[in-house]
Parts: structure tokens; C-alpha cells; sequence
């Protein structure tokens, strides 16, 4: 049996009146990719930013590798091995590919006090994120300006950054967003490959991706988790029908 | 980068035009003034006082011309230094004199004197000067900045004011202000209210009076400060009830200003200083009418009857050494003597070179239409020092 | 430069140069968290008042030595940019800019405030710090030029190696997008702080200078439009550029001193100039003259 | 304790307050809206106060000049805008601190030059010299009550416009969400440009309004500025329900403190100490008042949603 890798219970956030997570549950398993679905405003990038540390929640917790991390900071969690990517690319982009990527790497080589030595003339710190880059594919633009990327390439550095922090598990906040089919069917095939070396969940709109994808899918509404399977069930759910998938 | 480099030397080239001052057949004076910011007011009336002695002097001493070069210190002791820096070390003047504000002079001052030049404060009455920092080069044509508080306390025993309730903006020259009234009034202190100097509004400190009820209200508000507060303290009704005094709030150069808002309730108000533009002097009788001409029909202020005696002054010294400039020694003898027609009379120096001068009470008054501040019977200081005097070690 | 000035052969150029470089230091400082860590600091003021009053306390209780007046100088200006950090780089933006210009206002009112210092009068230095050193005497005006020129050149020279650092990769990340740096593992709270008193206490260096240099410190070194001036010269060199502060220096005092000398009223020229500045030449001077060299 | 004091105390503290609130309703909303850091709003309420006070001087009337002094500061505020300001919205806040401060350099050396060093000022006619009794022996100067009313009403306006009017509709939506205003489509400069320019108004009605009893000088702006910024940042930008709470509780703070610190102080300290720390501490009360809000809430008191 697989161990379960995040556990989530009775998560609750509120903004005001309305009620963003409804008292959720549930859980990734060690080596599967679990996807969230849902209408707009279901409530997903706000769990992603409550699983990252960046919101905290109202009430209820959030297990990681069998530990409570609602009391972690964004880094602290980060550095535990739980790490999220943006739906809106979020890179540094006056910074190169390479320096992106090195951002993430020096972040797990303990504290960045090192104030004399040039980190230019760092050789290890650019042949760990040469490694990266290669297995993102992305070795060829290492010296290009962040900024100067296509999107498609922007999205999958958006990735590498994540992934270079050598984490147990990505949070990956819809990584199709904006693409084109074919863009799509590549990143798929990349996280496919990536498949069982990191626990992910995936929160996507693009179906095809997701069933392709995903090992179970739990559907959100207005916070709440109306299904939770494997994409067989879901796809046969009539609640999920009517809720969502219909509408789509 | 070396761009920059490159870059600045033109301009550090075009800086250093070669000033054309080799010949010593000029008296150089440099007058370090605040002549921008709304604290210029002070300074263009000290300016003007200059220019009518250099005008009296014929704009020479002892054969040799006199020039005046201006420089503004924008209120800003670090500017102020620099412009004395480019007079000392750059037009190379003989003379620093100017400054109106103390903490300007205290930035400017080691600057002339460490070039051994003299330096010779038209306005600013910084106390350290008079007293520990007391120097063989530097004169004060004014007078020590407690003084005339001095005068006024014992302006204000006169006029019979036992309870005082005093008021003064929160810096240096208000506490000194303080210092000076306190030694000499002989009634009861009510309150010593220091206020912000960002304030503008004294409505706190108005219903604070009321509730005090004093004999008289002493303020130091110089500058932008005083028309607010007359108007605020007419506005509360308090100028018809508790009669309100002042060192340094209505002068010469403010007075038109009043006149032109038709504040008529400072008519009568009373402070005290060295000088008045009806003193009964020779000088003063030259002076005055030729500054009136000078300076837009208004009278001088003490800031210019000053500047107008720091150069007469100057040039006594000048003549003292038969023009010779490189006499220091001469000089400061001449200076020393102050063998001149000042506007207060004869001017005597004290050792520590401060004036040792009458204090006179000064009432606004309106005459022929004019407002002026006008003399109120005998000194109420005599031949007066500053109290410090004695701290010099000259 | 320290041979232009001294060639020139006049003494009032040799301090010309060593107050822009004393104005530097503090520029470099302030280049450092702004233009590399996007802090917008409108107290930068402070900590040169800091290090300005710590030799003129320290000198009016008769303690001149520089092994006493430096460290506290510089440990002082390093401390208070921990206490003023850690509060106000709990926010952000516009917050960020208006915490730090209440804390110099604060500090301005308090230095304003205490009369056995000089309250608004200021103090005078009677004698500048002392290093017991017979051929090193600040009281020589050569003396201070070259120890400000060497101060500056290792000021550009610690921001250089500072910035191109790992711990200058971070300020400079957190600059481009600070959520980001959070969640791929960095405390950025911490990195800023850190970077935030290093700025402080070379902030203090140049205060400590400015002491010495002009022999007497006032409130006015605290007011809130020295803090202004000082964010303008690093914008006009060219923010987050290296040789930017001491360029932005140079022009800003040449051309304040130039301008000054032909009108009293010069601010009305120097007012549209800065909003020109701002509206047509982004990326200061460093900016302008690649636009003119062309790309690279 | 005094209770006449006291209560004559509170009174002008609420009337610094009202002031300041006139001030900053207009910089928050700017800001809230524009995104733009307006340093110069300070310069709109001096601009209120020359105007006022020229006007006055020309009419020779209190309420003609002062009438016509509004729709000037409207065509002030917007010939602003339309010159510099409209440009500096898509720049960033370091741009936009600088460019503004430019223009305080500006105005502040055009206003000495056309002005002079003296300033100029307004002398209230006589029917409104004199203090009203209140109740409890309370003394006010009447023209103070007339600030503390046409303030309230110009509050009460302001806060009419704002919840009740189509504008005001778009404006609240503006400081919560830009986009959604300009999603809209909405003339989102039309809105930007009157914005501006209730904000110039508001600044030139309090620059107005106090001139009788400060009169005017160049450099006026300034320390109301920063304050106007200290009340906003302590409301929570773009807030105007913030920025009324913080401005009278900046302005009792403020009064209270320079009336009472020294004798709070008395009771634990001799009375030459307290008199020198008094006036020290009572000019930095406001900073650090905000110090400590931001300390625990780094977005001020009342956050507007989507900030």
C-alpha cells in the first residue's frame, strides 16, 4: 500500500461572506498525480495557495509527508518538499533561464548568506541547473533572458523552477493555462514522464490533459469536494455531470 | 562607466574658469545670506542694508574698491558652508560676513577662520561665539541671541506684567529666547509653551490662555510663524483682554506685510531691541531715508541696519591698515576701535567682540500712515554684554 | 578622479570632489536596496544622521578618537536599521515608502528635539575623529579627499561583489517578483533585513564622513528632502547599476551648484527638470548613454 | 484635570481632523484609483489657499472669493492632470514620487517668486471675529465652527457622491478593482481625469478654508502632506471610510498630545525634563501612532477589498 503523501482535512477559508474551501477533504497518494477540477471560482488557486503557505487557512489541517505543516511559512514548505507552481507565469525576468532555475537550487543549499563569491563563477550552481534545464528541455535557451521567452518555454520554466527545488511533491496550478493543443500535448507528455518520480497535484481545466494525467480527480464546487475517484467514476458521475462537466 | 568620468570633466573644467582676483587693489567681501525659501524675507532686507552702506562708503575704503559678492545658503547649513567655502577658497574674499541664521553660522564660520579671514556675523547671535568659541577674527555686528529677551524681560517689569504666559516654536533660538526673558523678568513664568515648528495652528494653546489669564503673553515668532499667530490671537479676542509682546516677531521687514492685511490690532505692541529706525543718531538719520529709497519705500529693519554696520565696520579695519590687506594684525585693531558712525551711535566691542550696546523698548506705531516701530522712552538695557562675555578667553 | 581635482590646483575643487564622493557613499547605499532589492527607502536620511551625530555626540562629550567614534557610528546606523527594517519591511509598496518617511520624521523632531545636542542649531565639531596617525590627520583637506575617495572606491567595490553574490542574487530575485522567491524555498524577510542594515550601516559610513567633512551636524541632515534628493541621484545614475550612484551624484550636485549660481530662484528650473528627467530619460544617465551608444 | 480644556481640546482636534480628512480623501482616492503616489497634492492645497486669499484680496468678499476659488482648483487639478499626471499613471511609484516632487520644487519656488517671502493671507470679516459659548463654559472662536460644519458637509457630500451616484458607484469600484472598472467599459480617462480633479477640490476647499487663521506661505503643503499620507496609510489606501477614522483620530492625537503630554509626563518626571521631552514627543505621536499600526496591520486599518 502507498503511503499517503498529503492529507487534507476539514479545510476551511473564508473571505467575508463567502466561503472559498468548504471543509475539504482529502488526499494524495506517494507517486500519483491527483487532479482538481472545477468550475471558476470553485475555490482551487485559493487551496493552492493554502497548501503552499502563502494563505492560511481558517480552520482545519494540512498533512505533508505525515507531518502537520499548517504552521510552516511559504519557504519552510517549500523546503520540506511541498512546491507549487503559478497558473500566471511567476519567473524572474530580467534574470537568464539558467539563473532562474539556479534560484531554485541555491535555495536548497541552505542559507544564501554568502555575500563575496561571485555566484557567475559558481560552476556547481550552474551545472546543477544545466540538469534541470536539460531534463525540462529547455538546455538550448539556458542564456536567454527569461523575458524573452515564448510563453510555451516560459510555462515550462515556470516548471523547471519548481522541480529544481528537488521537491517530494509539485503543486502545479494549472501548467496548460494559455497554451495552444499542441503546447498542451507536450507538457502532458512531460509530466507523464515525470510520473511517479514526484507526487503531483494538478489543478487544470484542459480534460484531455487531465484524464490523460490524472490517477484520481477530486471535483470542487463553491469550495466543496462533490466527487472523488478514479476518472472512470468521475466521468460517470452524474452530480460532477450536472455540476460541471455538463456545462463544459 | 569611464563615460562618466569623461562626462564630469567638462563640467569640473567649466567650473574652474580661473576667478580674475590676483590683484589685491579690491576689498572682497563675501556675504553669505538666505536670500531663497520664504525665510529670504530677513535676508533680502540684510541685503539691501549692504548695498546702501557700499553705496554711503562710495564703494571704496582707503583707495581701494570694495566689491560685495552675494551668495545664498538656501537655509541649509550644509549649502551655507559650501557657498562659504567658494568665497573663502574660490573668490578668495577678505571678508565673510552675512549670515542670518545661527546654526548656518555655527556650519560656516570654522571655514573663515581656519583660511584666517574675518568673519563677522551680521545677524545670527549664536551665544557660543560670545562665549567659548570666542575668536581673535570674529565680530558680531549685532548682538548675542539672548540679549534681546533680556531686554524685553526687563522691558516687561517695566510695563508692570507679573503673571507672563510665553510661548516659542520648539528649536534652538526659542529655548534661547526662553533663557534670556527668564533672567531678567522678575513676575511669575504661568506656562513656557514650546510648540512644533511645523505649527501653524495655536488653537489649543489659545483656549490654554484663556484658561491661564495672564498679564501679558510673550511670543518668539519670527517669520511665517507671526502672521498666523497675531491673526489667531486677534481671532480669539485675546489682543483685547492680555497684551501681547514680542522679541523678533514684528521688525522692519514684516511690518509692511502687516500693514498691507490691515491687522491693526498689533498697533501698540510692544518689543524690544538695540536699534530703531527713529533712533537719534547721525548715522541713522542718513541711513534711514537712503534705505527707504532704496528698498521699495520701507523701512529697514534691524537686519539691515546691522548688515549696513558689519560693513562699515569692515571698512574701518580696511582704513585702520591704510589698505593693506595682508595687515591682519591693523585690521583687527581698526575693527577693535570701530571708528565709525554706526546707526546706534558709537560702537563699542567688547573683548570677546560682541557690542556692549543700549536695549530699547519699541512700540508699532502708525505714523503719517506708515507703520513703523518707534522708540519708547530710555534704554531699558545700558551698556549692555552678553552674559557669557566672561567665558571668553581672549 | 583623485588626480582631476587636486590638478586643477584649487583647494575649493578638492572639496567639490569630496563631498560628491562623501554623497555617493550614501547613494551607493541606498542603489543597494532600492535599485537591486526594490526597497524604496524615503528615510534613507536617517542613518546619514545617525553616523553624523554619533562623531558630533560623541565629540562634544571629548571623545575624538575614530576607534571609538567609527564602530559605534557604523554599529549604531547598522542597529537602527534593524529596529526600522524589521517594522517596516513587514510591508509592502507604497506602505514601504511612507513607514520609512515617518521614521525619519521621527528622527528629524527627536534630533530637533534635544537641546543638550544643538537642537536645530546643530553641533560644531571642534576636532575631527582622530586615528593617532601623525600622517593620516583628517584636519588635512587632502587627508579627508583621498580617505573619501578610498572609501567609495570600496564601497562601489563591496556593492559589486555584494550584488553579483548569491545573497545578491536573492535581493535581486526578491526585487523581480518576491512571492515567487517564497515559495521556491527563500525566507525573503530575512535576506531583506539583512540587506537592509548592510545598506544602513554604509549609510552611517558616509554620515560619519559628512561629520568630519563639514565639522559641524545638524537636524537639517535628517530632513525628509535630503532622503528625496538622495532616491533622485540614484534614479538619475541609473538604478541598480553599479557606477549609477556616483554618477547621479555628480550631476545632481553640478547641476544643483551650477544652477544655483545662475538664479536664487533656480528651483523653478530644477522642478521641470526632474519631472523630464523621470518622463523621458528612465534608466538615469547609465540608461541614456546606451540608448545613445546603441544596442551592445 | 481641566474639563473646559479638555473639552475646548477635543474640539480643535476634531477640526484639525476634518481638515486633514479633506486632504487625504483626495490623495487616497488617487491613489486607490490612479495607482499614483501624488506628492504634490500637498501643492493643490496651497493652491487652494493663494487662490482663496487672492480672490478675497480682489472681491474684497470672504464668500465671493471663496466661491470662486473651488471651480478654479477644478480647472487647476484638471489642467494637472492633463499636463504631467496623466503620463505617470502607467509608471511605476518611484517615478511617480519623483515627478511629483518635481512639481512641489516647482510650484513652491513659482509661489515665493509671485507671492513673496512674506505669503499672503485672508482677514475674516468682522461678523465672524469673536467666540461662541457652548455649554460647560466652552469658548469657541466662531470661525472655527464655521470650518468644523462646511467640512462635515463636504464630508457628507463626499460620502453622498460616492455611495449614492452612478460616479461614486464607479469610483468605489475603481479603488477595489481597477480592472473591473476598466473591464466595464467605462471612459476610464474621463473618470481619471474627474477624480483628479474632486481630489484638487477637496485639497484646495481645505487649503481654503484654513488660510484665514495659518495664512498662506509658500511651502505650505508640505507638512500637511505628509500628514494627509500618515492618515491614509493608517486608514488603508483607498479607503475613505479609513481615511475619515484615521484623520480625526490623527487630528485628536495630534492636538490632545501637544496639549497634555508635558503634564502627563509631569506626573512621573521633574518638570524641566518634562517640558524638554513634551514638545519632542508630541511632534513624533502621529509617526509613531503609525509606526505601530503598520507594525501589526502592514496594510492599514481598513484594507479596501482586492488590495
Amino acid at each position: 500500500m502507498t503511503e499517503i503523501m498529503l492529507k487534507v482535512e476539514k479545510l476551511v477559508k473564508k473571505f467575508g461572506g463567502l466561503t472559498a474551501t468548504d471543509s475539504l477533504d482529502f488526499d494524495v497518494r506517494e507517486g500519483e498525480i491527483h487532479a482538481i477540477i472545477g468550475p471558476n471560482g470553485a475555490g482551487k488557486t485559493t487551496l493552492i495557495h493554502q497548501l503552499s503557505g502563502l494563505l492560511k487557512p481558517d480552520s482545519g489541517s494540512i498533512q505533508f509527508d505525515g507531518k502537520e505543516i499548517n504552521n510552516l511559512s511559504a519557504p519552510q514548505r517549500c523546503l520540506e518538499g511541498l512546491v507549487r507552481s503559478y497558473q500566471i507565469t511567476s519567473i524572474f525576468k530580467d534574470f537568464t533561464v539558467l539563473n532562474n532555475v539556479a534560484m531554485s537550487i541555491q535555495a536548497c543549499e541552505g542559507h544564501s548568506f554568502r555575500f563575496w563569491h561571485s555566484a557567475d563563477k559558481d560552476i556547481s550552481l550552474a551545472e546543477k541547473a544545466m540538469k534541470v534545464l536539460i531534463e525540462t528541455k529547455l538546455e538550448e535557451k539556458a542564456n536567454v533572458l527569461a523575458d524573452n521567452l515564448a510563453h510555451g518555454e516560459q510555462r515550462q520554466l515556470e516548471i523547471a523552477m519548481a522541480i529544481a527545488t528537488s521537491p517530494k511533491m509539485l503543486l502545479l496550478d494549472e501548467p496548460m493555462a494559455g497554451m495552444g493543443p499542441e503546447e498542451s500535448s507536450s507538457v502532458t507528455k512531460f509530466l507523464q514522464s515525470m510520473k511517479y518520480k514526484y507526487t503531483m497535484l494538478l489543478i487544470e481545466h484542459d480534460m484531455n490533459a487531465v484524464f490523460a494525467l490524472a490517477d484520481r480527480i477530486t471535483v470542487l464546487v463553491y469550495g466543496k469536494s462533490i466527487a472523488c475517484g478514479i476518472p472512470e467514476e468521475i466521468r460517470s458521475n452524474k452530480e460532477v455531470r450536472a455540476a460541471y462537466l455538463g456545462n463544459g | 562607466m569611464l563615460k562618466k568620468f569623461i562626462l564630469a570633466a567638462p563640467i569640473a573644467a567649466m567650473l574652474s574658469v580661473p576667478s580674475v582676483h590676483a590683484n589685491d587693489d579690491t576689498v572682497r567681501v563675501g556675504i553669505n545670506l538666505t536670500l531663497s525659501t520664504p525665510a529670504s524675507i530677513l535676508g533680502l532686507n540684510s541685503k539691501a542694508g549692504f548695498e546702501v552702506a557700499l553705496k554711503h562708503l562710495g564703494g571704496k575704503v582707503a583707495g581701494k574698491k570694495i566689491e560685495l559678492i552675494f551668495e545664498d545658503n538656501q537655509f541649509k547649513p550644509a549649502i551655507g558652508k559650501q557657498k562659504s567655502e567658494k568665497l573663502v577658497k574660490k573668490d578668495k574674499v577678505h571678508f565673510l560676513t552675512g549670515f542670518i541664521f545661527s546654526h548656518i553660522l555655527a556650519a560656516s564660520a570654522p571655514v573663515g577662520l581656519k583660511a584666517g579671514k574675518f568673519v563677522i556675523s551680521s545677524n545670527a547671535g549664536h551665544s557660543m561665539f560670545a562665549g567659548k568659541k570666542c575668536h581673535k577674527n570674529f565680530f558680531n555686528s549685532a548682538w548675542e541671541n539672548t540679549q534681546t529677551p533680556m531686554a524685553v524681560g526687563q522691558m516687561l517689569n517695566n510695563e508692570g506684567v507679573k503673571k507672563l504666559y510665553i510661548l516659542a516654536p520648539n528649536y534652538a533660538a526659542g529655548k534661547q529666547m526662553i533663557t534670556g526673558l527668564t533672567r531678567t523678568f522678575k513676575g511669575k513664568v504661568v506656562t513656557k509653551a514650546l510648540t512644533p515648528m511645523s505649527q501653524r495652528d495655536w488653537s489649543s494653546d489659545l483656549s490654554k490662555i484663556k484658561a491661564a489669564k495672564p498679564d501679558g503673553v510673550f511670543v518668539f515668532y519670527p517669520g511665517a510663524w507671526g502672521p498666523a499667530f497675531f491673526t489667531q490671537y486677534a481671532q480669539a479676542g485675546l489682543h483685547k483682554t492680555i497684551p501681547l509682546y514680542n522679541a523678533f516677531s514684528i521688525d522692519g521687514a514684516n511690518l509692511p506685510i502687516f500693514q498691507k492685511r490691515n491687522m491693526t490690532h498689533l498697533l501698540g505692541t510692544m518689543n524690544a531691541n538695540f536699534w530703531a529706525p527713529d533712533l537719534d543718531t547721525p548715522a541713522n538719520k542718513r541711513f534711514v531715508p537712503a534705505f527707504k529709497k532704496h528698498y521699495k519705500g520701507q523701512f529697514p529693519a534691524h537686519y539691515a541696519a546691522q548688515a549696513y554696520d558689519a560693513l562699515m565696520l569692515i571698512a574701518a579695519g580696511v582704513r585702520a591698515a591704510k589698505g593693506d590687506l595682508s595687515n591682519k594684525d591693523a585690521i583687527r585693531k581698526g575693527m577693535e576701535e570701530a571708528d565709525f558712525e554706526s546707526v546706534r551711535g558709537k560702537i563699542k566691542f567688547g573683548k570677546n567682540h560682541f557690542p556692549i550696546q543700549n536695549f530699547y523698548a519699541r512700540k508699532v506705531v502708525n505714523k503719517n500712515g506708515q507703520w513703523q516701530l518707534s522708540k519708547v522712552g530710555d534704554a531699558v538695557l545700558k551698556n549692555h554684554a552678553p552674559t557669557n562675555s566672561a567665558e571668553c578667553k581672549l | 578622479m583623485p588626480v582631476i581635482a587636486p590638478a586643477i590646483g584649487q583647494e575649493f575643487y578638492t572639496d567639490v570632489f569630496a563631498r560628491i564622493m562623501i554623497v555617493t557613499i550614501a547613494a551607493i547605499s541606498l542603489n543597494f536596496i532600492m535599485g537591486y532589492g526594490g526597497m524604496i527607502s524615503f528615510g534613507h536620511a536617517i542613518f546619514v544622521g545617525i553616523g553624523g551625530y554619533s562623531v558630533g555626540i560623541l565629540a562634544s562629550h571629548g571623545i575624538e578618537s575614530a576607534y571609538i567614534q567609527w564602530p559605534i557610528g557604523i554599529l549604531m546606523s547598522g542597529l537602527f536599521a534593524l529596529i526600522i527594517g524589521a517594522i517596516s519591511l513587514r510591508t509592502r509598496g507604497v506602505y514601504f515608502i511612507m513607514i520609512t518617511l515617518a521614521f525619519a520624521q521621527m528622527m528629524y523632531f527627536l534630533s530637533v528635539s534635544v537641546e543638550k545636542y544643538g537642537s536645530d542649531d546643530g553641533l560644531t565639531i571642534d576636532s575631527r575623529s582622530d586615528f593617532g596617525l601623525s600622517f593620516f590627520d583628517l584636519n588635512d583637506s587632502m587627508t579627508m579627499y583621498y580617505l573619501a575617495f578610498v572609501l567609495m572606491i570600496s564601497c562601489l567595490y563591496i556593492n559589486f561583489r555584494i550584488v553579483n553574490s548569491r545573497f545578491g542574487r536573492v535581493l535581486r530575485a526578491g526585487k523581480s517578483n518576491n512571492e515567487r522567491m517564497t515559495t521556491i524555498g527563500y525566507p525573503t524577510f530575512r535576506y531583506k533585513l539583512v540587506a537592509f542594515v548592510i545598506a544602513g550601516m554604509m549609510c552611517g559610513l558616509s554620515g560619519l564622513l559628512t561629520a568630519n567633512f563639514e565639522d559641524f551636524v545638524s537636524p537639517d541632515m535628517l530632513f525628509w528632502t535630503f532622503s528625496g534628493e538622495l532616491i533622485f541621484m540614484v534614479v538619475l545614475g541609473g538604478m541598480g547599476t553599479v557606477m549609477g550612484p556616483l554618477g547621479g551624484a555628480m550631476i545632481f550636485l553640478f547641476l544643483s551648484e551650477i544652477l544655483s549660481n545662475i538664479t536664487d530662484a533656480w528651483h523653478l528650473i530644477f522642478g521641470p527638470f526632474l519631472i523630464l528627467v523621470v518622463l523621458f530619460a528612465r534608466g538615469g544617465v547609465d540608461g541614456f548613454l546606451k540608448k545613445y551608444e546603441g544596442p551592445k | 484635570m481641566d474639563y473646559v480644556l479638555l473639552a475646548e481640546q477635543f474640539f480643535n482636534g476634531f477640526q484639525l481632523g476634518i481638515l486633514l480628512f479633506l486632504v487625504a480623501a483626495g490623495l487616497t482616492l488617487i491613489f486607490g484609483i490612479m495607482d499614483l503616489v501624488n506628492l504634490a497634492h500637498g501643492t493643490l492645497y496651497m493652491f487652494g489657499a493663494f487662490f482663496a486669499a487672492t480672490f478675497v484680496q480682489l472681491t474684497d468678499s470672504l464668500v465671493f472669493g471663496m466661491i470662486l476659488t473651488l471651480p478654479t482648483m477644478l480647472v487647476t487639478g484638471i489642467i494637472l492632470e492633463l499636463g504631467v499626471l496623466r503620463t505617470l499613471y502607467e509608471r511605476d511609484h518611484l517615478d511617480q514620487v519623483l515627478a511629483t516632487f518635481g512639481l512641489i520644487i516647482f510650484f513652491n519656488e513659482l509661489f515665493l517668486i509671485v507671492w513673496g517671502a512674506g505669503g499672503t493671507g485672508i482677514n475674516l470679516p468682522s461678523y465672524l471675529i469673536g467666540t461662541s459659548e457652548l455649554p460647560g463654559g466652552i469658548s469657541v472662536p466662531d470661525y472655527r465652527i464655521v470650518i468644523i460644519i462646511s467640512g462635515l458637509l463636504v464630508a457628507l457630500l463626499l460620502y453622498l457622491l460616492v455611495s449614492k451616484t452612478r460616479i461614486g458607484m464607479l469610483i468605489r469600484a475603481g479603488a477595489s478593482n481597477r480592472e473591473m472598472v476598466s473591464a466595464l467599459g467605462i471612459n476610464i480617462k474621463l473618470l481619471f481625469t474627474l477624480v483628479f480633479g474632486l481630489g484638487a477640490v477637496l485639497a484646495g476647499f481645505a487649503g481654503m478654508i484654513i488660510t484665514p487663521i495659518t495664512q498662506a506661505e509658500s511651502g505650505m503643503g508640505e507638512g500637511m502632506l505628509i500628514l494627509a499620507f500618515v492618515v491614509i496609510v493608517i486608514g488603508g489606501i483607498g479607503s475613505i471610510k479609513g481615511a475619515f477614522i484615521a484623520a480625526i483620530l490623527t487630528g485628536l492625537i495630534d492636538t490632545m498630545g501637544r496639549s497634555f503630554i508635558d503634564v502627563a509626563l509631569m506626573s512621573f518626571m521633574d518638570s524641566v525634563a518634562a517640558e524638554t521631552a513634551g514638545p519632542a514627543i508630541s511632534s513624533m505621536l502621529v509617526y509613531i501612532l503609525m509606526a505601530v499600526v503598520l507594525a501589526i496591520k502592514p496594510s492599514g486599518l481598513f484594507p479596501p477589498k482586492g488590495a
